[in-house]
């Protein structure tokens, strides 16, 4: 028994470090002090994000079932990365009457989450695996629910706790067979004994589309717009960026890793998920006019692209995948910043209500044009490289018409990306969104999205160090 | 006749008899999902299917794989999940029931894609 | 010559700071930014150009320099993509044109934008325009040519869509983003291909006419088509789509919305002639490893330039009169390029078409620039409410008659020696197409001087307020042009820009140019017989039914007769039906698309319907679906 | 023998009262249905000699989560209420889909399951190996799951709590 292994699991003993501080903090501190909860609880996730940036060397532990491989630090990064700006992008709101009680539950209910991905990130067990992705989604309903005086939230949250579940029994079942015809449920040991029987493919199946639920994917992607239009406006950024860039990682490592020699079917599955996902949801998308519900169609056509990343099965795909991960993060979270402010401080959500922004809120459109650009993938915003080396790595492995059909599908985004920014610049409007004064810390995050999107596309560095890594899974 | 129920009464139990048992009590909660209207119903529904789950893991590494007790605690863990699962599901269905007054999977529709014609549409995309 | 990125870096730094600090600063300050900067640029540009011709041909043969190069992405150990200042004829060529007219348009926007709404916010985005396609002129690499290829795009979008107020403009701004980015699309996947196969991006390595850079594409083809070919076809239709060549030419007359001056750089001197400039910059790839398509290139660029002079005859707003000459033109210079063979003589087509793009956007620049003066007077694009202008618009009436006659290619303007070269390089290609090419000539100088006589002759429409003429800062540039016009043709442009980089004396074919000149005459002529004076012929005839004037009258009836063969007939029924299919059809066919996804997505809205158990129906049913197929099938 | 009668009559239970739980007209019925299901379950583990899991199985399902669903179904429901009942179209189709469901697993699992099947011991598993395996950190012990969970429990027991409980 060697509990003193454990300690070598930094990342998530530090963020439990911080959770436990936080929860103590919140039950036992006076009215007084509390209110510098939240700038102590962003300083102190902000420290443990700088203290967990430096990938080490990989090792092992419990015999198997917690994996560490570098590659993961850089994940794991970019998911601390997207929670602490959706922390400094949700200040205002919970400072607001309703949410003040209970923003020591956002933020345990936040970090929990966010630990149950690092479990599944780090899972070499099907069991920390299903506890990981468990922890990341039951205590992420109750986050969709927040509001749980208004209609929508409490409806969105009954949704997804439903869909979650049925979406979990599924993939439990699979696992079940998946036992049942292996024996073992480490993924080391897994990845020799399933050569693809039907029963396997049948366990296979049910299993993986526990993950399609999360990453959103069509055709099980129908809770995501209900749900993302009712949750609260940063609860829906955590769940399209967090949540569904920590899905999308952990389906790439389980298929090399656990279902590397199914290579031929998940392929299959995977080419026919892609071009409806990305088709159906930009054609969803086009026709949208609430902001939550459009961003939701988008995410789930991003998914899509996502996805061919991991349908390349190659070191350059996994490289790719990450660097799209954290472009589409930060293109995403300045998206989300700025509607979630307008919410919050006019409650208008409606893409009309986005006509003449730029008269009276230059900087915020601005941001959010840049936004749009890099998430429609034009040069020279990071949007553009992160589509052309995910594309690419695609198209070395022989998806041709995948890769076209990719592209052509971006032309149908670039379209409805282009109606928000017509809206913003080009419309005209009577009652136009009045002057917002945005609060620092808002003012923080979105700096911080705009300075990434134009630099990461402008520095190979950060492309450059992810690919060191390769195939590190 | 009497030699289909001395084998049916004799050696051990298949597993294919336990699978059978797990496959109805998992499709039944499939249905009570798919078609009941009570928010409670469904998660009811839900329990079979996590317990059915439970079963087979339990079967499994009884029958196929005595050697180590992997089955034997996935169900365990499972059992503990399902827990959970069930604690914020009535949770979020009694946070319904106070906004909607009542608990009908029906009710919950605000939720939805507009139903939008195409004039709105066109001054959309003008 | 590390100076070069200067001509870079000051239009990003204009932009940046124009940009940011928006309406702080009067409108005034922010033009004089702009301008100043742009002023630099230009000077920068002209010293380059000098600096460069004069000292880098030692041996005969110009070099190329890359002043400036640095990795930006690394993809792979081959594979990195790099940014880059690439100096060469091409380039150097396309910084002066690009910074004389961007600068021309700086000036004469000083005035003619004045108090528009967001006067600062248009001198950024010109700054950004500027910077855009200086940066495509001078990448070293097909990828960097890409990268500002788009931001191009991006810019112009912005600049077309600066009227907002008008509804057509942003429409028109944004089929222009989306037909051009579609066109991109293949040219993406042309980039893809080429670096798959070659893994290069470097236009140094594609163009050294080096066959083992192309070995991994040998022996390939597809649809009877080699690789190579399909490759370069596709990197074309990037080009075609900016350059507005058919059936992707139908977003440019639309973009006639944006501000007169932006159509003046955009549509005349710099974005449309970016295809041209690609198939220039990689024709050494299109003439070894792709012959095909670069004949194909030339029968696309003819049939571009016939077609929409067709149409052009039929247009009464003038800037789309404009618009569709700038298409045909563009037709001309592609027809140039594909007819060209390499070095010496034989790339007479390749310099004949650079020499052309050089002198079209000094005339065409003067066209719009002109055109947007008119605007500027009647406040009204439509030549109806023109007519008999000469009196009021001196200024703008000389420059652009000259303009008209240099675009006609009457010597000694310079439209005369470029057009002259491309028409016999097309006669040594293939002599049909030498002659379909000067007929083309001819409608295109009968169709400048329907729109001369048009807005500046005719009869006298009954203006409101009395027209005026443009103030100096909207002249000069005029003025200036105007004298670039005049005097390019003397340039010994084959000393300068050649495929193989050697001098090439470029001597007058004396047949070719003769007819050519009558052709246009004639066109002129027959223009000013029917276009000069507002005709009443019919009232002539009613008026002269008596015998005794019957002379006269059968004299009339041959004018009669002529128009009622070119107004009835030719018009009627060969323009107007073309017309009519490029709005409907190829117009429509696009639109068509918009429409159908938009139909599309709302009939499929019924999968969204609240309802979350069915949801999980949809959810079970396809995971059974998904499980049996792949263990069935 | 004995054995097997039991299994068959439990088997039964469990079919029967899995299918009436989920059609019964009444909540409160369908939730001791529910209880019947669970408790046979527990009774399955028993058979298979799984006493820890037939104890967890009793206390935690029997215990835990009929209560919680008692006093779900107490707080929402008038007494004695009937559910409105589903449309007939919605149930055809969930009937379809699961009874189809149901076969093509049954079909793919028992035509492939593939092994022989016996029992090797019903020996008991003392509570001391139960114990060791729970708390090991080596291959095939579980203690680093066993710590997980408990942030996963906490996150659950906070989150319900802040949506179930009433304005302050």
């Amino acid at each position: 028994m060697n509990y003193s292994s454990f300690l070598q699991m930094q990342e998530e003993l530090s963020l439990l470090v911080v959770i436990v501080i936080l929860l103590i903090y919140d039950i036992f501190a006076g009215e007084k002090s509390l209110r510098f909860f939240q700038p102590v609880a962003i300083v102190l996730f902000s420290i443990h994000t700088i203290l967990n940036c430096i990938p080490h060397h990989p090792f092992e532990i419990a015999g198997g079932m917690y994996h560490y491989v570098p590659m993961l630090t850089y994940v794991k990064t970019i998911l601390n990365l997207g929670t602490l700006i959706i922390f400094l992008q949700s200040q205002h709101w919970l400072n607001g009457e309703e949410s003040i009680n209970r923003r020591g539950e956002f933020y345990f209910l936040t970090l929990s989450t966010l630990f149950g991905m690092y479990i599944m990130l780090s899972a070499g067990h099907f069991l920390l695996f299903i506890i990981g992705i468990e922890t990341a989604s039951i205590p992420m309903a109750t986050l969709v629910a927040f509001n749980k005086y208004t209609h929508k939230s409490a409806e969105a949250g009954a949704k997804y706790i439903l869909s979650s579940v049925f979406a979990s029994g599924l993939s439990l079942f699979g696992i079940s067979m998946i036992y049942g015809t292996t024996g073992t449920l480490y993924f080391d040991d897994l990845s020799g004994l399933l050569n693809g029987t039907p029963i396997e493919l049948m366990a296979f199946v049910f299993f993986v589309v526990g993950l399609f639920f999360k990453i959103s994917l069509v055709p099980f992607h129908l809770w995501t717009p209900d749900v993302y239009e009712g949750a609260p406006t940063n609860i829906t950024s955590y769940l399209s960026v967090v949540s569904k860039g920590s899905a999308v990682f952990v389906l790439f490592t389980l298929f090399i890793k656990v279902f590397g020699n199914m290579i031929d079917q998940w392929q299959a599955i995977l080419y026919g998920i892609i071009i409806i996902s990305i088709t159906l949801a930009n054609l969803f998308a086009i026709r949208q006019q609430n902001m939550k519900r459009f961003l939701a169609f988008s995410s789930i056509s991003q998914a899509g692209y996502l996805l061919l990343g991991v349908i390349s099965g190659s070191a350059t795909g996994m490289s790719s995948l990450v660097y799209y991960l954290l472009v589409y993060m930060f293109s995403n979270l300045a998206i989300f910043g700025v509607v979630s402010v307008i919410e919050d401080r006019t409650g208008k959500i409606n893409i009309r209500d986005y006509n003449a922004l730029y008269s009276t809120n230059p900087k915020l459109s601005m941001v959010m044009a840049l936004a749009l650009f890099s998430l429609a993938g034009i040069p020279p915003f990071a949007g553009f490289f992160s589509k052309f080396f995910i594309f690419s790595a695609a198209f070395q492995k022989g998806f041709y018409i995948l890769v076209l059909i990719a592209l052509i599908n971006t032309i149908v985004s670039l379209y409805y990306y282009l109606l928000v920014v017509r809206a913003m610049f080009f419309n005209t409007n009577d009652h136009p969104v009045e002057s917002i004064k945005s609060d620092v810390s808002l003012k923080i995050s979105l700096i911080i999205c705009t300075v990434a999107i134009l630099l990461i596309g402008g520095f190979s560095v950060v492309y450059q160090q992810i690919a060191l890594l390769g195939f590190g899974i | 006749m009497g030699e289909f129920f001395s084998k049916l009464f004799s050696g051990t139990i298949p597993l294919e008899a336990y699978i059978v048992v797990s496959l109805i009590m998992f499709f039944s909660g499939i249905y009570g999902f798919l078609s009941r209207k009570s928010l409670l119903m469904i998660l009811i529904s839900i329990e079979l299917i996590l317990n059915s789950i439970d079963i087979n893991f339990a079967v499994f590494n009884r029958y196929l794989y005595p050697g180590n007790m992997e089955g034997f605690f996935f169900a365990l863990f499972t059992i503990a999940i399902s827990a959970c699962e069930t604690a914020v599901a009535i949770a979020i269905v009694i946070n319904i029931y106070r906004n909607l007054n009542n608990v009908e999977v029906d009710s919950m529709t605000e939720l939805r894609e507009p139903s939008a014609n195409e004039t709105e549409i066109k001054e959309v995309n003008e | 010559m590390q100076y070069t990125l200067l001509i870079l870096v000051l239009p990003l730094l204009a932009f940046v700071v124009l940009g940011l600090v928006d309406s702080r600063w009067k409108a005034r300050t922010a033009g004089t930014i702009g301008t100043t900067v742009m002023g630099i640029v230009a000077i920068l540009a002209y010293y380059t150009a000098w600096s460069y011709f004069t000292t880098a041909n030692p041996g005969g043969v110009y070099q190329k320099f890359i002043p400036f190069q640095m990795e930006w992405m690394k993809f792979s150990d081959q594979l990195h993509i790099d940014l880059g200042i690439l100096i060469d004829p091409i380039s150097v060529m396309m910084l002066v044109v690009v910074s004389t007219v961007s600068l021309m348009v700086h000036i004469y926007s000083l005035r003619y934008m004045e108090g528009e709404k967001g006067f600062e916010r248009y001198y950024a985005f010109l700054s950004l325009f500027s910077f855009s396609m200086l940066g495509l002129v001078v990448a070293t690499n097909i990828f960097q040519m890409y990268i500002f290829w788009e931001l191009v795009g991006v810019s112009s979008y912005l600049l077309i869509g600066f009227y907002y107020t008008k509804p057509e403009a942003v429409a028109a701004s944004k089929k222009a983003f989306i037909i051009t980015r579609f066109a991109d699309l293949f040219f993406l996947i042309g980039i893809f291909l080429l670096s798959y196969y070659t893994r290069t991006f470097d236009f140094d390595v594609l163009n050294s006419g080096n066959a083992t850079v192309f070995a991994g594409t040998a022996g390939l083809s597809f649809l009877g088509l080699s690789l190579m070919n399909w490759i370069m076809a596709l990197i074309f239709i990037g080009g075609a789509g900016k350059s507005a060549m058919f059936p992707m030419h139908i977003w440019l007359p639309d973009a006639m919305e944006g501000p007169t001056p932006v159509s003046a750089l955009i549509h005349a001197a710099t974005m449309v002639v970016a295809g041209v400039y690609l198939v220039a910059r990689l024709f050494p790839v299109y003439y070894f490893f792709a012959p095909e398509v670069l004949h194909g290139i030339a029968y696309i660029g003819i049939f571009t330039a016939l077609f929409s002079a067709v149409i052009a005859c039929t247009q009464t707003d003038i800037k789309r009169v404009l618009a569709y000459s700038t298409i045909s033109q563009i037709g001309f210079m592609m027809v140039g390029l594909g007819v060209s063979g390499m070095g010496g003589h034989h790339g007479l087509g390749y310099m004949a078409s650079m020499f052309h793009l050089f002198t079209h956007a000094m005339f065409k620049a003067l066209l719009f620039l002109g055109a947007g003066s008119v605007i500027h007077a009647v406040h009204s694009n439509e030549m109806n409410k023109m007519g008999g202008l000469r009196k009021y618009l001196p200024v703008t009436h000389i420059t652009f008659l000259i303009a008209c006659l240099a675009i006609a290619g009457i010597p000694p303007f310079s439209g005369f020696f470029s057009k002259d070269e491309i028409l016999s390089a097309a006669f040594e290609f293939n002599p049909y197409l030498g002659s379909l090419l000067i007929f083309i000539a001819g409608l295109t100088a009968f169709y400048m001087f329907r729109l001369y006589y048009g807005i500046f002759w005719t009869k006298e429409y009954k203006h409101e307020h009395i027209p005026h003429e443009s103030p100096l800062a909207m002249l000069l540039p005029l003025i200036f042009l105007a004298l670039v016009t005049v005097f390019a043709g003397f340039i010994p442009f084959g000393k300068f820009v050649t495929n193989d980089g050697a001098d090439y004396h470029i001597h007058i074919d004396l047949v070719t140019a003769s007819v050519s000149v009558a052709v246009a005459a004639v066109a002129i002529a027959i223009s000013t017989i029917m276009y000069r004076k507002e005709n009443k012929i019919s009232d002539r005839i009613v008026s002269s039914f008596s015998v005794f004037f019957k002379i006269v009258v059968h004299k009339f009836y041959i004018d009669e007769l002529y128009m009622f063969i070119t107004k009835k007939i030719v018009f009627r029924l060969i323009s107007a039906p073309i017309a009519w299919f490029d709005r409907t059809l190829v117009n429509g066919t696009i639109n068509s698309f918009a429409t159908v996804t938009q139909w599309t997505s709302l009939q499929i809205k019924g999968i969204q319907t609240g309802r979350v158990q069915q949801y999980a129906f949809v959810f079970l049913l396809s995971t059974l679906l998904i499980a049996a197929l792949i263990i069935f099938i | 023998m004995e054995v097997h009668i039991v299994f068959y009559i439990l088997s039964l239970i469990i079919a029967v009262f899995s299918v009436m739980a989920v059609t019964s007209g009444r909540l409160i019925r369908s939730a001791t249905y529910l209880l019947f299901v669970l408790l046979a379950t527990a009774g399955l583990y028993l058979i298979l000699g799984y006493q820890y899991l037939f104890a967890v199985q009793t206390a935690v399902y029997a215990g835990g989560i009929m209560v919680l669903f008692i006093f779900a179904i107490l707080l929402t429901q008038r007494p004695g209420g009937r559910i409105t009942p589903e449309s007939v179209k919605q149930r055809v189709f969930a009937i379809i889909l699961s009874v189809a469901g149901a076969f093509f697993s049954g079909f793919i699992i028992i035509s492939n399951i593939g092994r022989v099947s016996h029992l090797v011991d019903m020996k008991e598993i003392d509570s001391r190996h139960i114990g060791m395996t729970l708390m090991g950190t080596g291959k095939f012990q579980y203690l680093m799951p066993f710590e997980v969970i408990s942030v996963l429990l906490l996150a659950c027991i906070v989150g319900a709590i802040m949506i179930a409980r009433k304005r302050s």
